[in-house]
C-alpha cells in the first residue's frame, strides 16, 4: 500500500463515510453540511488523482453553489431545527420502504463492486502530474470537444429558462378568460 | 334501336337527378322571370311551404277549412298557369315526354318489323357468369315499355295540378322520374341481373313514393310495409334468378330461355317456384297482398302510376317475359293458378265492403292483376299481357278521375259523396268508361281482354288431362284438370262480383244526394283532361285485339261473363235502389266486416308471424341481458376485480415505482454478471 | 494506485446514494442523494481518465459536463421543489400521489369501484396555482 | 521545508494583525470622516489598543448558546465563516520571487472555491440560531452569494484571460500598467462584487440591524461574535488582496519592486481597504431589490463586456 492509496483511503472513507450520513441524518441542514465534508473529500480525490482542475471546480460549483442552492432550499421549504423524531408513516425525513431501499442499495453496492473487482483486480493507475491543469483541460475543450461544449450551453440557456418560469408566479399559462 | 332504347331509359333516369339538383333553382329562375310580366301576381315560388293537399283515409277535422283552398285550386285553374314556372314539373314531363316519344318510335318499328332487337352495351367479367348490361326490344317490352311510359307521363301530368302546392314536389318529381326509369329498365332488360336492378330501383322509389306525407305515421309505417313485404318475395326472386342463371350458364333472358329444355325439371320447378314469391310480392298477389291497400296512403297519382298500372304489372311482366321457363314447369303455373283464384276472388269480395274508394280500386287492382296470373296460368299469355296492357289503361284513369273526386270532395270515402253525375261530368263519364272497362263490359278495353283470358281458361279446363289433342287454336300447359276449372268458375264469379262493387262505387259516387259538406265543382282542367285523354284508350284499347286470333271474343265466355256481370251489377243496383242514402254493403250484414278487414288477413299475420317475432325478440332480448350481457358485464366486473388487485401496487408514490425499476435493473445486471 | 481505491469508493458512494433516492421522503434530500451518484459517477470518469490516460482528458472534461449539468439540474430541482411546496405544503415526495390510485376508505371499496374520486386533488391543486 | 514553516508563521501572524489593523484604521477614520474622533483612551496613543480590549472584553464574555440552537453548527459556524479566508491567503503572492506560501497553477480557481465556501459559515449561523431573524439574515446571505459569484468569477476570468495563466503569482508577472484602463471595468466588478460577498456596506442586507436586528449573528456573543467581525475584517484584507494581485499588479510599482515588492503590496492592499471603510460611511444600504438588480442588469453585464473586451484586445496583440 503506497502513501497515496492510505491517503486515497482516508478521504474515500470521510466521503463515503458522510455520504451515509447525508442519506441517515436526523437534521436537514446536517445532511446539507454533511454533503460539503463528503464534496471535499471528494474533491481530495480528485487532487489525488491529478485532476487539479477539475477538483478546485468540484469546490467552487458543489460547495460554492449547489450546497448554498440546497441550503437555500431547505430554509424555504421551512425546514424544522433540529432532531426530527424518527417514526412510523409521519417521519419526514425517510419513507416507509427505507428497508427495500436498503436492500437495493446493497444489492446495487454487491454487483457493481463484484464486477469492478472481477474487471479491474490489476488495473493499476500510474499517477503523473502533468493531465489535470488548465492548460491541457483548456485545449483539450476547445479543439476536440467543443460541440459538447456548445451543446452544453443550449441546455443551461434552457435549464435557466426552465428554472425562471418555474419559480416567477407571475407568468403562467392564461386561463379562458384571458386573466393571468 | 338498342341506343334508343337505352335513351329511353336514360331519359328519366337524369331527368331524375336534374330535377332534384336543379328543380327548385329552375323554379326560381323561372318565376323571377315572371314577376315582371305577372305584373301584380303574386310571386309564390313553389318552395313556399303552403300546407300540403293530403287526401287522407280518416275524414279530416280540417275539411272546411280546407275548402277556400280547395275552391282557390277549381276556381281560377291556377295549376295550369302555374306550371310554366314549376322547375322539377318541367324537366319531369319534358323528359318523359321525351321517352314516351322514343318508346312510341320503338313500338312502332317493332310493329312493322316484327322481331327481337337485342344489344349488349357491356359486359361486366364476374368470374364465374357473365353479367351482360344489355338491352332487348321486342313486341312485349315495347308494348308494355310504351304503356309504361303513356300512365307515366299522364300521372306526372296529373300530378302538376294535384300536388300543386307540395313543399317536397322536387323529389316527388324526380322519383316519379327514377321509379319510371326503373320500370323500363325492367321492361327493356335483356339480362336478369340488370333485370332485378331495375326491380330493386322500383321497390324503394315505391317506398319514398308511398311515404311521401311521411309526417302522418301512418303513411311512414304503410311505406315501410310495402318495402318489407315485397323485399320478403325479392329474397325469393333473387335465388330465382341465381338458380336460373347458374343452372343455365348465363344471366341473359335469351340464353335462360334457350338453356330451358336442357335444364332438369326440379331446377325449373324450383326457380320459377321462387320468382313467383318475388312476383306474387311485387304483384300483390295473395299471401303478400296485404301492402298493397295500405300503400293507398301515397298521394293518388303515386297509387295510379306504381300500384295500379306499373309497378305491380312487373311481377305479370316478368312471368311473360319468362313464360317458356313457366312453361316447362306446370307445378308453378299451378301454384300460379291457385293463388290466382284466391287472390281474384278474395280481393274482389274485399273490395265490394271497403269504404275508402281508393281501397276498393286497390283491392280491384289485385283482383285484376290475378286475372292476369290465372291467364298465365291457364296458358293465354297474350290474353294476359293484352289484359295487363287495358289494366294499365283503365286502372290509371280510374285512380286519376277517383284522385280528382277525392280532390274535390276533401275525403276518400265513399259514404261522403254522391250526386257528383251533375257537377263533375268529364270525371264522371271517364269514369263510367273506366268502370265498364273494369268490369268488362262490350265495347270497351276490358271486356275484350277479360273475354280472352276466360276463353282461355275455358279452353284449358276443357282440354285439361286429355293429351295430344294438339289441334285446338292455343296450347295449353300442363295443370291438373281441377285447378283449370276452378280458375275458369273463379274468374266467371269474380266477373260478378266486380259488377257489384264497381257499380256501388259508381252509383256511391256519382247518384243520388250529396252527403258531404263540399263545394262541388269539377277538378282542375289539367287533371280533368289528363282523365279524360286516358279515357280513349281505355275505350278503344280493345279493338286492338280483333287483330290477333286469340284475342277476339268467343261467344260462349262472353255471354256467360255478361250474364254474370248484369247478375252482379242488378244486386248491387237493386240493393243501392232502396235506400241511395245507404250504402249497399250493409246488406251484407256481418260478412261485411269480414270482407271489409279483408278476411282479416292482416290480422292472421299479426298473429301467426309478428306477435311470434316480437315475442321471440323479446326473448331474445332477454337472453341477451341474462345470458350474454352478464356474461360480458362479468367479464368487466372480473376484470375489474383483477385490476383492483394490481392497483394496489400504483400507489402513486415515485419511490416505490423507482425502488422496483432499480431492483429490476439490478436483477438484470445480477443475471448478465452472473451468467456471462 | 491501484485502480480498485476509487472505484469501489465510487461504486459505495452510488449505493449510498440509491440509497437515499429511495429512502428519503424530504425531496430536497433526494436531490442530495442525486448529487451523491453523479458525484460517485465523476469519481469514475476521473479515475478512468487516470487510468488510461486519455490524451483528450474525455473523463476529466466529462466530469467537467456532468458538474455543470449538475448544477443546473439542482437549480431546476430546486425550482419544482419550491414550486410544489408553494402549492401543497410539503416537500415529502410519497405524499405526492395524485397519479396514483386514489385511496379509500374500505366502506367505500366495498361498495365499489364505480366511484371515481381521484380527480379531486388534482383539481384542488390546480386551484391552488392560481395568482 | 523551514521556508514553507517559516511562510506559514508569517502567514499566521499576517492573518492576525491585518484585520485588526483594518479595524482600527475603520474605526479612526470612520470617525474622523463623521467629525469625530474615534477611540482615543485605550493603549493611551490615540485608541491603538482599542481592538486588543476589545478582544479581552470579547472573551470574557459568556458563551451563550440558545436552547433552541443547532449547538454544533451553531459554535462550527464562526470557524467555517473565518478559516477559508486563512486558507486563501495562502496562494496570495506578496512579492516576487516566491514570496508566496504556495503558488497554485490553478491558484485563482482555489482563492474563489474557498472564498465561496466561507459564506456557508454565514449561512450555518443563520439557520443554527433558532431565529426568524438570524435565518432570514441567512437567507439573504445565500441569495446575495447566487447573485454575486457569478460576476465576480466573469471579472476573475478577465484577469485570467489576460494574463493567460491561472497561477496568481503568473498573473502579477504578466500585468503591465497598461491593464490598469484595459481592466477598469473587471476591477470594479471584482471589487463590488467581493464587497456583497462579503456583506459589507452598503450590501449589508443580510446584517441589517434597523430590520432584522443583526442577521445571521443576532444570537452570536462573545468570542464566536468576534470570530465573526475578525472573518469579515480578514475578508476585507483577502479582497483587497485579491483585487490588489488581480488588477492592480500586485507588488509591481515605480520602483525597487523585487527589494519592495511586499511593501507594494501592503500599500495597495491598505488603500483598497479604505476605499471599503470609505464606501461604507458614504453609501447607504441597498434594498433586496437594488442590491438584486444591480447584480443582474449591471455587474453581469458589465463583467461580460470586460470579457469580450479581453479577448478582443488579446486576439489583436496575438
Amino acid at each position: 500500500m503506497t502513501a497515496q492509496e492510505v491517503v486515497f483511503t482516508l478521504l474515500g472513507a470521510v466521503a463515503v463515510g458522510s455520504a451515509i450520513l447525508v442519506v441517515t441524518t436526523r437534521q436537514l441542514v446536517h445532511a446539507a453540511l454533511w454533503l460539503v465534508v463528503s464534496f471535499g473529500a471528494l474533491a481530495g480525490a480528485y487532487l489525488l488523482l491529478t485532476a487539479e482542475f477539475v477538483a478546485w471546480v468540484q469546490v467552487l460549483i458543489y460547495v460554492g453553489a449547489v450546497v448554498v442552492l440546497l441550503l437555500f432550499g431547505i430554509m424555504l421549504t421551512r425546514a424544522p431545527i433540529g432532531r426530527m423524531p424518527r417514526g412510523g408513516p409521519d417521519d419526514p425525513l425517510d419513507s416507509g420502504n427505507r428497508w427495500a431501499a436498503l436492500a437495493v442499495a446493497l444489492a446495487t453496492a454487491g454487483v457493481l463492486i463484484t464486477t469492478l473487482v472481477h474487471g479491474f483486480s490489476d488495473a493499476v493507475i500510474d499517477l503523473k502530474a502533468e493531465g489535470g491543469g488548465a492548460e491541457p483541460l483548456g485545449a483539450s475543450l476547445f479543439r476536440t470537444w467543443v460541440l459538447p461544449f456548445e451543446v452544453l450551453s443550449v441546455l443551461l440557456l434552457a435549464a435557466l429558462i426552465g428554472a425562471i418560469v418555474l419559480s416567477r408566479t407571475d407568468i403562467g399559462p392564461r386561463d379562458r378568460e384571458g386573466r393571468r | 334501336m338498342i341506343a334508343l332504347v337505352s335513351l329511353t331509359i336514360a331519359l328519366p333516369f337524369c331527368a331524375a337527378f336534374a330535377g332534384m339538383l336543379l328543380g327548385r333553382r329552375l323554379s326560381r329562375t323561372l318565376s323571377a322571370r315572371a314577376l315582371p310580366a305577372a305584373g301584380s301576381a303574386a310571386p309564390d315560388a313553389p318552395t313556399t311551404p303552403l300546407p300540403a293537399v293530403v287526401p287522407d283515409a280518416a275524414p279530416a277535422p280540417g275539411d272546411e277549412a280546407r275548402v277556400p283552398e280547395l275552391s282557390r285550386l277549381a276556381g281560377p285553374d291556377l295549376a295550369l298557369r302555374r306550371l310554366p314556372r314549376n322547375g322539377p314539373a318541367l324537366i319531369a314531363i319534358a323528359s318523359t315526354a321525351l321517352a314516351t316519344l322514343l318508346a312510341l318510335i320503338v313500338a312502332t318499328t317493332v310493329w312493322l318489323d316484327p322481331g327481337t332487337r337485342e344489344g349488349t352495351l357491356t359486359l361486366v367479367p364476374t368470374g364465374t357468369v357473365d353479367i351482360a348490361i344489355g338491352l332487348q326490344a321486342d313486341g312485349l317490352a315495347a308494348l308494355v315499355g310504351l304503356m309504361v311510359c303513356l300512365v307515366a307521363l299522364a300521372v306526372q301530368i296529373y300530378s302538376v295540378a294535384y300536388l300543386a302546392e307540395d313543399p317536397r314536389y322536387c323529389s316527388y318529381a324526380a322519383f316519379v322520374s327514377l321509379f319510371t326509369a326503373a320500370m323500363l329498365l325492367v321492361v327493356y332488360a335483356a339480362d336478369l341481373l340488370l333485370l332485378y336492378v331495375g326491380w330493386e330501383v322500383m321497390g324503394i322509389c315505391s317506398y319514398f313514393l308511398i311515404g311521401h306525407h311521411w309526417e302522418d305515421r301512418a303513411n311512414s309505417r304503410a311505406a315501410v310495409k310495402a318495402f318489407l313485404m315485397t323485399r320478403l318475395g325479392d329474397v325469393g326472386f333473387l335465388i330465382g334468378i341465381f338458380a336460373l342463371g347458374i343452372g343455365a350458364g348465363t344471366f341473359s333472358i335469351g340464353g335462360v330461355l334457350d338453356a330451358v329444355p336442357d335444364l332438369p325439371a326440379g331446377t325449373l320447378t324450383a326457380a320459377t317456384l321462387l320468382l313467383l314469391a318475388g312476383v306474387a310480392g311485387k304483384s300483390a298477389q295473395f299471401p303478400l297482398h296485404t301492402w298493397l291497400p295500405d300503400a293507398m296512403a301515397g298521394p293518388t297519382p303515386i297509387s295510379a302510376l306504381i300500384h295500379a298500372a306499373t309497378m305491380v304489372a312487373a311481377g305479370i311482366y316478368v312471368i311473360a317475359r319468362l313464360y317458356p321457363a313457366f312453361w316447362a314447369a306446370p307445378a308453378s303455373l299451378t301454384v300460379l293458378g291457385i293463388v290466382a283464384v284466391i287472390s281474384m276472388v278474395g280481393s274482389a269480395l274485399a273490395a265490394l265492403a271497403q269504404t275508402d274508394l281508393k281501397r276498393v280500386l286497390a283491392y280491384s287492382t289485385i283482383s285484376q292483376l290475378a286475372y292476369m296470373a290465372a291467364g298465365l296460368a291457364v296458358g293465354a299469355q297474350t290474353a294476359a299481357v293484352f289484359h295487363l296492357v287495358t289494366h294499365g289503361a283503365f286502372k290509371a284513369l280510374l285512380f286519376l278521375a277517383a284522385g280528382s273526386v277525392i280532390l274535390v270532395a276533401g275525403s276518400n270515402l265513399l259514404g261522403r259523396y254522391g250526386g257528383l253525375r251533375r257537377t263533375m261530368p268529364i270525371t264522371f263519364w271517364a269514369m263510367t268508361v273506366g268502370y265498364a272497362a273494369l268490369i268488362g263490359l262490350p265495347p270497351v278495353s276490358g271486356f275484350f281482354s277479360k273475354d280472352s283470358i276466360i276463353e282461355g281458361a275455358r279452353h284449358a279446363a276443357a282440354t285439361a288431362g286429355r293429351e295430344g289433342t294438339g289441334d285446338t287454336a292455343a296450347a295449353v300447359p300442363d295443370i291438373p284438370g281441377g285447378a283449370a276449372w276452378a280458375i275458369y268458375i273463379a274468374l266467371l264469379v269474380t266477373v260478378g262480383i266486380t259488377a257489384a262493387y264497381a257499380m256501388r262505387a259508381w252509383l256511391m259516387t256519382f247518384f243520388g244526394e250529396q252527403r258531404g259538406s263540399f263545394q262541388a265543382r269539377e277538378a282542375p282542367a289539367l287533371m280533368t283532361w289528363t282523365v279524360a285523354a286516358l279515357a280513349v284508350p281505355s275505350a278503344v284499347l280493345g279493338f286492338f285485339g280483333l287483330g290477333a286470333a286469340e284475342l277476339r271474343p268467343h261467344l260462349v265466355s262472353a255471354g256467360l261473363a255478361l250474364l254474370w256481370a248484369a247478375g252482379g251489377g242488378a244486386a248491387a243496383y237493386l240493393l243501392w235502389n232502396r235506400d241511395p242514402a245507404r250504402d249497399p254493403a250493409d246488406r251484407l250484414g256481418p260478412l261485411r266486416t269480414v270482407f271489409d278487414r279483408a278476411f282479416y288477413l292482416d290480422e292472421l299475420y299479426a298473429a301467426l308471424v309478428v306477435r311470434p317475432v316480437r315475442a321471440a325478440a323479446r326473448a331474445v332480448v332477454v337472453a341477451d341481458r341474462r345470458g350474454l350481457d352478464a356474461l360480458v358485464v362479468g367479464t368487466a366486473g372480473w376484470s375489474r376485480r383483477a385490476g383492483g388487485a394490481l392497483r394496489r401496487i400504483q400507489t402513486g408514490n415515485a419511490q416505490s415505482y423507482l425502488t422496483g425499476l432499480l431492483a429490476g435493473v439490478v436483477v438484470i445486471a445480477a443475471g448478465v454478471v452472473i451468467l456471462l | 494506485m491501484h485502480a480498485l481505491y476509487p472505484l469501489v469508493v465510487s461504486a459505495l458512494l452510488f449505493s449510498v446514494g440509491v440509497y437515499g433516492v429511495l429512502a428519503r421522503r424530504n425531496a430536497i434530500l433526494m436531490l442530495m442523494s442525486v448529487e451523491l451518484m453523479l458525484n460517485a459517477v465523476n469519481l469514475n470518469l476521473v479515475a478512468f481518465d487516470a487510468l488510461w490516460r486519455d490524451r483528450l482528458h474525455g473523463g476529466q472534461l466529462l466530469t467537467l459536463f456532468t458538474i455543470v449539468i449538475a448544477a443546473a439540474e439542482v437549480g431546476l430541482g430546486l425550482a419544482i421543489v419550491l414550486l410544489v411546496f408553494r402549492n401543497r405544503k410539503t416537500v415529502e415526495v410519497d405524499r405526492l400521489t395524485e397519479l396514483g390510485e386514489a385511496r379509500r376508505d374500505p366502506a367505500e371499496a366495498r361498495r365499489g369501484a364505480d366511484a371515481e374520486t381521484s380527480a379531486e386533488p388534482v383539481a384542488a391543486a390546480r386551484e391552488g396555482d392560481g395568482p | 521545508m523551514l521556508e514553507l514553516v517559516v511562510k506559514l508563521v508569517l502567514l499566521a501572524a499576517a492573518f492576525a494583525v491585518l484585520p485588526l489593523l483594518v479595524g482600527q484604521t475603520e474605526h479612526k477614520v470612520m470617525a474622523h470622516m463623521q467629525a469625530r474622533l474615534g477611540p482615543m483612551y485605550a493603549g493611551a496613543f490615540h485608541g491603538w489598543a482599542q481592538l486588543v480590549a476589545d478582544g479581552v472584553k470579547f472573551v470574557q464574555k459568556e458563551d451563550v448558546v440558545p436552547r433552541a440552537a443547532d449547538r454544533r453548527i451553531f459554535k462550527l459556524a464562526p470557524a467555517v465563516a473565518l478559516v477559508p479566508y486563512l486558507i486563501v491567503l495562502v496562494v496570495v503572492p506578496i512579492g516576487p520571487d516566491g514570496q508566496v506560501v504556495l503558488d497554485l497553477r490553478v491558484g485563482l480557481f482555489f482563492a474563489l472555491a474557498v472564498m465561496g465556501v466561507g459564506v456557508i459559515g454565514a449561512i450555518m449561523a443563520g439557520w443554527a440560531s433558532a431565529n426568524k431573524y438570524a435565518l432570514l439574515g441567512g437567507m439573504r446571505v445565500a441569495a446575495q452569494l447566487m447573485s454575486y459569484e457569478l460576476p465576480m468569477v466573469l471579472a476573475a476570468a478577465s484577469a485570467a484571460m489576460a494574463a493567460g495563466t491561472l497561477s496568481l503569482t503568473g498573473i502579477v508577472e504578466e500585468w503591465r500598467w497598461w491593464w490598469l484602463p484595459w481592466q477598469a471595468i473587471g476591477a470594479v466588478v471584482f471589487f463590488v462584487a467581493g464587497l456583497a460577498e462579503l456583506r459589507r456596506p452598503p450590501f449589508d442586507m443580510p446584517v441589517a440591524d434597523s430590520e432584522i436586528v443583526f442577521g445571521p449573528y443576532t444570537e452570536y456573543g462573545g468570542l464566536r461574535f468576534a470570530l465573526f467581525l475578525l472573518a469579515e475584517y480578514a475578508g476585507i484584507v483577502v479582497l483587497s488582496a485579491l483585487t490588489t494581485v488581480l488588477f492592480l499588479g500586485g507588488w509591481k510599482g515605480p520602483f525597487l519592486e523585487t527589494e519592495l515588492g511586499w511593501l507594494w503590496t501592503l500599500l495597495k492592499v491598505f488603500a483598497l481597504s479604505f476605499v471599503v471603510i470609505w464606501l461604507r460611511v458614504s453609501y447607504p444600504r441597498l434594498r433586496e431589490d437594488q442590491l438584486q438588480r444591480l447584480a443582474w442588469a449591471w455587474l453581469v453585464p458589465l463583467s461580460l463586456l470586460q470579457l469580450a473586451l479581453t479577448g478582443v484586445v488579446k486576439v489583436a496583440m496575438a
